[in-house]
């Protein structure tokens, strides 16, 4: 029992949860043994009617107490015996590894590979090899986490730490960051692809988004980081104030610094204030916030960000769509079979985050040979997972949940899955083993 | 009030002592003496330091004359600062940052390693 | 020992003079404790509110009424007032200042005046924290660097007020030292005082030596915001796991700050309610001792995944086992003390026995967390927050708890409702179990703690934890009121030794007269002889 | 720190211990007080030699620019008030105030040589430039937390006297001295902002920096090891200093026990407590000595 831990997805994954099922069933049976002779004993032993019975005067015996002392002594050296071998092999230095650098920044994760690859919370690795990512961190401590990997290690800020895996699954895993850094700590998660090897190698050389960046206007550049970058967090594009000033209108504007002078916000300022921010600090603004981006952005991405910044001057209002995969994405669906389309939408539709493929199980039921299931509702009816249940199931989830699950799944209308996408993902499933 | 009292006559040999323990711990330093240990001048500036705190906690502190359970609180905490040190300096000089082959740790083929006969 | 004056009829400690002055200028070790009393239960309310909001806005995923700073500063708050205002000074300045003199016969503490000190040191401390609300914190209760020197939030007065507190718990740790060691009555030798001197006496030598460390580090913090000192800002050549490493040379030994009295009176309420000795005493004092020794080697297994070198989380993962056996022992000795006994059900006993229930999974989760291996997973995860929910309000807050029922007519002179008091027991048993058994799993999940929103599939358990969480406060106020409400209404007069302890606060009378006993009392065995001898029941 | 029963007559004090274990008792405390600041001041010696062995050209270097002369004489300084102290101790064990006086009194006024010396030092490197300053526009930041702590010391300084005034049973004072503090208290709030305000404007203009640098040294162009150096120069003497004039302020407590010449042979408790910190102070100083000044 207590089997909760996420699928094992590295090499040292059933290493590791062998040993926490062995420390699960050693605390178990210890717990169970101690409480139910202290529970036994209190029944057994109990004052009746009020009165207290004889009791020995038995003070300890030193037998008893070097039992009790060495048995735990040696359970204690035998766990932290594999503990230690476990973790010499999950960081001995492992020769042809896939060295990636992951720098941690206030509220996101850059990754750059060593073709020069540069992606932002999202990487992607092949599988079967190992892999060693080399932490470092631009502002405060951070924390790299994966859980399905069994790896951590914090990304300390003026120096190199470093974690190794090696994937045995392909799918797509999300990590964490687990050492407290502020406002978005929450929200700084960063999603690892992995790959089988050729389509690892195609990922790695397509350069498409770079290639794109490299053809797209200064602004729309702009407007590309300014998300990437987590500008977004703290600069807002209404002239609401979230925690630095915002961009609508800014350009041109009379700014006021904490140390008295005032600047007009042209170029070589917004240039400045993005580069060197702690320099001049608007009144009224906190100071030792805003990272240093010197050495972050090339002298190309500065002009895109101030060239949007200029655009902001409320002329075209501007609709903020948070840069969708999707769209991006080189696959049309239409024109995939309906088993293809299926996954594509199991995939790119968020049903994964709620729904597994191997029988275990997250939010939702697992879709593992789901097709055709039988089982009882939360209102105690039961039901039969058919073409009109999953088509009901997609459109109006409320309708009928299924015992033992909470209702969280968001409606899918028309807008988001036409019937077509929904008789691909019916097909779909039904190859779903 | 049983107690010995001191006479003074130790103090001023301890006094001395101490001065000449100070005017060797400055001539054995490269900076002002001419003696030059190298690596070693933290070493020597710090046994001759310790030497004159041991002087001055016995004699003027009459530790010479106390029992085992102010003795005990006044070794602990040197151990303790010991201690911290040694948790310190465990770490720092041993890092391996980026992952380059640890001399401790030997280096893992990439092929299934024989993980001790478990699964 | 001078005479003093014959204590008038009825006169005790409480009336003996009467009038607020006479409160807060009392250096009577028995009213300090009281002081201690009332102060920390204000800050445990405090520190729950913040618990209690921060549970509402985890119940659902996505932003339900808090903004991530706001959820920060509730979650720093919770940390910072529990720990350093409520659970550090919370058994040892409260049944610590009121028992021990007692327990080994002196009519006071070693230094009386230090005490009160002490007392008005930690109210500054409080006063200083609370001013440190207006502009509130978020650094989290390890105010790590470089994140809390670059925030903009008042990291420097809450700081000060850690500081402050630091040395309202070093003075009460040396008061107690020099106690024990001078201050036992004719008679009372090492192996004849109760468990809960030990345990009172391993807390005062790490409060003693332990809190000066953390002392100087936060000054250090302060010194290099506001001086540019880089000790532990890298931009400044510090380096932050230094900082780390000060801080929990300090903060490990803490947690048996806040554990070891609770040992101390479980193993003080087991034996008088089974009516038989406290079983191999001489082992469970040792293993006091014990603990409080290691308790010093063990601080980096919180470090294990902060970039220390490979070899030394070996070494602190191995050396954090030997803290484990010695708790194991005083389990075994607890549960064996019942054996054979004559046991009646009374509410310090049930919560004595939820302790041995709720310490059992607290140290066996607490071996995940030693393991090298599995704690790189579970490190900074709820399965963390979890565990140490489980030490310290499964330890020691219910450690307080029984010990307040079990010597509630020493304090007061009259009994509590016991069958109120059963009820707010199982209130805060099932609500506490509820609270953080959900968390368990979601360390199991890999969910990582301090996180204002999470992924849906973490949401069930969340859900649970806060409805436990509210039965857990109920339960808390519930057994609090309870036991105010029969101090200040209550009718049934409490005897001298209402449980026929042998141990000597209980030759007193209850309350206790302001100088303890009218003649000073001996000792010739230790306070555990219950029952008949038979042979080979051991020394 | 004793609790010896008070000289004049009033309540009876729970001189509740025989004046042996009494004494026995005090010095125990104070050999734990004594261990808190060996851990106090172990912090910054760990700090200290983590970063020596980290940056060894730096702080080499550094430690170039330190006068050895001054502070070996201070050594000497310490050396000698310490052997006047155990002196103290012995004639305050034998009843003779007279000695106890003239020691405790040479004593403060060695602690005053110490900290002229060290205050001729820090001036000296201040005029270098090796001066920490703090971020330039917020020099003020911290003037209101200045103003705080004097505030809190004036209160604490008003309660601890009053405090004594009870203590002699001098109830006139005590309510004077009482009442002091909390209007002290009372009129901290109303006076923080403009006090902190004037204060800052009048020392601001002196030590605004000529730049607005982050965290900038008045020494720039000084790499930060280097600066960490001084850092920790400043750290640990400025806090071996504090404990000087900590040290300073119970030798005079007990020159004036001494002019009262309470001390006989039965009663010697204050010199003895009161020597155990001077000697603490001095051994301490005698780490620090070769620390910063003399290794290479």
């Amino acid at each position: 029992m207590f089997r909760y831990l996420p699928e094992q997805a590295s090499e040292v994954a059933p290493r590791i949860d062998w040993l926490h099922n062995l420390i699960t069933d050693i605390s178990v049976f210890f717990t169970v043994v101690i409480c139910g002779a202290m529970l036994y004993f209190a029944f057994r032993y109990r004052k009746r009617d009020g009165v207290d019975h004889e009791t020995p005067q038995i003070r300890g015996s030193n037998l008893l107490e070097v039992i009790w002392t060495v048995v735990p002594t040696i359970i204690c050296c035998y766990i932290a015996y594999y503990g230690v071998m476990i973790y010499k092999d999950m960081v001995a230095f492992k020769k042809d590894a896939v060295v990636i650098n992951a720098v941690g920044r206030q509220w996101a994760w850059d990754f750059e590979y060593e073709n020069g690859k540069k992606t932002n919370n999202e990487f992607a690795v092949p599988v079967g090899k190992p892999v060693k990512l080399i932490l470092s961190s631009t502002d405060v401590l951070h924390s790299f986490f994966i859980p399905a990997m069994r790896v951590k290690k914090d990304a300390v800020p003026g120096m190199f730490t470093s974690l190794s895996f090696t994937p045995v699954k392909t799918g797509e895993y999300t990590s964490f960051c687990t050492e407290y850094c502020g406002k978005d700590h929450s929200a700084m998660l960063a999603t690892l692809k992995v790959l089988p090897e050729a389509e690892y190698e195609r990922w790695l050389n397509d350069r498409t988004d770079e290639l794109l960046a490299a053809a797209m206007s200064p602004v729309e550049l702009g407007k590309k980081l300014y998300a990437e970058k987590g500008c977004n967090a703290c600069h807002s594009l209404d002239g609401a104030k979230i925690i630095g000033p915002s961009f609508l209108k800014l350009y041109g504007q009379e700014r006021e610094c904490e140390s008295g002078n005032t600047f007009t916000a042209d170029e070589e300022y917004l240039r400045d204030s993005i580069l060197n921010p702690r320099h001049e600090i608007v009144k009224g603004y906190p100071a030792q916030l805003m990272p240093v981006f010197e050495g972050q952005l090339d002298e190309r991405e500065v002009k895109g960000l101030v060239a949007f910044i200029r655009s902001l001057d409320g002329s075209a209002p501007v609709v903020e769509e948070v840069a969708q995969e999707e769209e991006v994405a080189v696959v049309d669906p239409s024109t995939l079979s309906p088993e293809e389309r299926g996954k594509w939408i199991y995939e790119n539709k968020l049903c994964i985050t709620c729904h597994t493929l191997d029988g275990s199980r997250l939010v939702g039921p697992s879709f593992k040979n789901a097709y055709g299931r039988q089982g009882k509702l939360a209102d105690g009816s039961d039901y039969e997972a058919n073409d009109e249940y999953i088509t009901e199931s997609l459109r109006n989830p409320g309708a009928k949940v299924v015992e033992g699950y909470a209702p969280a799944m968001p409606p899918y209308g028309a807008g988001q899955l036409s019937d077509d996408d929904i008789a691909g993902l019916i097909a779909w499933m039904k190859t779903v083993k | 009030m049983a107690h010995d009292t001191h006479d003074d006559g130790i103090y001023l040999k301890i006094l001395v002592a101490l001065g000449v323990l100070t005017v060797i711990t400055v001539l054995a330093s490269s900076k002002a003496g001419f003696a030059d240990f190298g690596t070693w001048s933290l070493a020597v500036a710090m046994i001759i330091a310790s030497v004159k705190a041991g002087l001055v906690a016995v004699h003027f502190m009459h530790l010479k004359t106390e029992r085992l359970d102010t003795w005990i609180y006044v070794i602990f905490p040197v151990v303790l600062l010991v201690l911290m040190m040694a948790g310190v300096f465990i770490d720092n000089p041993f890092r391996t940052g980026t992952g380059q082959p640890d001399p401790g740790v030997e280096v893992a083929a990439v092929e299934k390693h024989d993980n001790h006969g478990h699964h | 020992m001078s005479a003093h004056a014959a204590t008038a009829e009825g006169e005790n400690y409480l009336n003996w003079q009467k009038g607020i002055w006479s409160w807060i200028t009392s250096t009577d070790h028995k009213r300090i404790g009281l002081m201690y009393l009332f102060s920390l239960v204000t800050f445990f309310i405090i520190g729950g509110m913040a618990a209690l909001v921060m549970r509402l806005e985890l119940a659902q995923p996505g932003a339900q009424f808090l903004d991530p700073n706001q959820y920060n500063v509730m979650f720093t708050l919770h940390g910072a007032i529990m720990i350093f205002l409520f659970i550090v000074p919370g058994i040892p300045a409260v049944l610590g200042n009121f028992l021990l003199p007692l327990m080994i016969g002196a009519q006071d503490v070693a230094f009386p005046r230090l005490n009160l000190m002490s007392y008005y040191v930690y109210l500054l401390g409080a006063v200083m924290a609370l001013i440190a609300l207006l502009n509130p914190i978020d650094t989290g209760w390890t105010f790590y660097a470089p994140y809390s020197m670059q925030t903009a939030t008042g990291v420097t007065l809450m700081t000060a007020a850690a500081f402050v507190l630091g040395f309202s718990s070093i003075l009460t740790g040396l008061n107690f030292i020099v106690t024990v060691h001078k201050l036992r009555c004719p008679g009372m030798t090492w192996h004849r005082m109760p468990v809960f001197v030990w345990a009172t006496y391993a807390t005062a030598v790490i409060q003693t030596l332990a809190t000066p460390v953390v002392g100087m580090t936060l000054v250090l913090l302060l010194v290099e915001r506001y001086f540019g000192i880089g000790v532990f800002d890298p931009k400044l050549g510090g380096d932050p796991v230094l900082f780390e490493h000060l801080f929990w040379f300090y903060s490990h030994p803490v947690v048996y700050i806040m554990v070891l009295p609770a040992f101390g009176i479980v193993g003080e309420i087991i034996p008088v309610f089974s009516r038989k000795p406290l079983f191999g005493y001489h082992m469970v004092c040792y293993a006091t001792l014990g603990i409080a020794v290691v308790g010093f080697l063990v601080w980096a297994h919180h470090m294990f995944v902060a970039g220390i070198s490979d070899g030394s989380a070996m070494y602190f993962s191995i050396i954090t086992f030997g803290v484990a056996i010695p708790t194991a022992i005083k389990v075994f000795n607890w549960v064996s003390t019942m054996y054979k006994g004559s046991i009646s059900l009374t509410t310090p006993m049930l919560y004595a026995m939820a302790f041995v229930f709720l310490f059992m999974i607290a140290g066996t989760t607490g071996i995940y967390l030693a393991t090298l291996a599995v704690d790189v997973f579970y490190h900074d995860t709820y399965f963390v927050v979890a565990h140490f929910h489980y030490t310290i309000q499964g330890g020691a807050v219910i450690g307080l708890i029984a010990g307040l029922h079990f010597w509630f007519p020493k304090i007061t002179g009259k009994m509590y409702n016991e069958h109120v008091s059963k009820v707010a027991f199982l209130l805060v048993f099932v609500g506490f179990n509820l609270t953080f058994l959900p968390q368990f799993v979601l360390g199991m999940e890999g969910m990582p703690r301090r996180y204002f929103d999470y992924l849906p599939q973490f949401a069930p358990m969340h859900e649970l934890s806060t409805i436990g969480a509210f039965i857990n406060g109920f339960g808390y106020t519930f057994a609090l009121v309870n036991l105010l409400w029969s101090w200040a209404f209550g009718k049934r007069k409490a005897e001298k030794n209402p449980y026929d302890s042998l141990s000597l606060e209980w030759k007193c009378d209850s309350p206790p007269i302001h100088l303890n006993f009218e003649t000073v009392p001996t000792v010739d065995d230790y306070p555990y002889a219950y029952g008949t001898p038979v042979e080979g029941g051991g020394h | 720190m004793s609790s010896h029963a008070a000289v004049t007559s009033g309540p009876p004090e729970a001189h509740h211990w025989d004046p042996q274990t009494a004494y026995s008792g005090a010095k125990l405390g104070m050999w734990l007080f004594l261990a808190t600041e060996i851990l106090l001041f172990g912090v910054l010696f760990t700090c200290f030699a983590l970063y020596r062995w980290a940056f060894p050209a730096e702080f080499h270097e550094a430690s170039g620019h330190l006068k050895i002369s001054a502070g070996a004489i201070n050594t000497a300084v310490l050396i000698f008030s310490s052997y006047l102290v155990a002196l103290g101790v012995g004639a305050a064990q034998r009843g003779d105030n007279e000695k106890v006086k003239k020691m405790t009194l040479i004593s403060v006024v060695c602690g005053l040589l110490f900290l002229v010396i060290k205050s001729y030092e820090y001036f000296g490197k201040f005029s270098e430039g090796l001066f920490p300053a703090t971020h330039g526009a917020d020099w003020v930041l911290y003037f209101p937390a200045l103003v705080l702590g004097v505030f809190l010391l004036i209160a604490a300084a008003l309660t601890a006297f009053a405090f004594a005034a009870f203590h002699y049973h001098e109830y006139s004072k005590f309510y004077k001295y009482l009442g002091g503090a909390i209007v002290v208290m009372v009129l901290f709030p109303f006076l923080v902002s403009p006090l902190a305000d004037l204060l800052s404007s009048i020392i601001g203009s002196v030590a605004t920096l000529p730049e607005h640098t982050h965290y900038a040294w008045r020494g720039d162009g000084l790499t930060q090891s280097y600066k960490m150096y001084f850092g920790l120069y400043y750290a640990m003497t400025g806090l071996h200093a504090l404990h000087v004039i900590l040290g300073m302020g119970i030798l005079f407590w007990v020159y004036l026990l001494a002019r009262r010449n309470r001390f006989s042979s039965e009663y010697f408790t204050p010199m003895e407590i009161g020597g155990l910190y001077w000697h603490l102070v001095d051994l301490i100083w005698i780490y620090l000595f070769p620390l910063l000044y003399l290794i290479d």
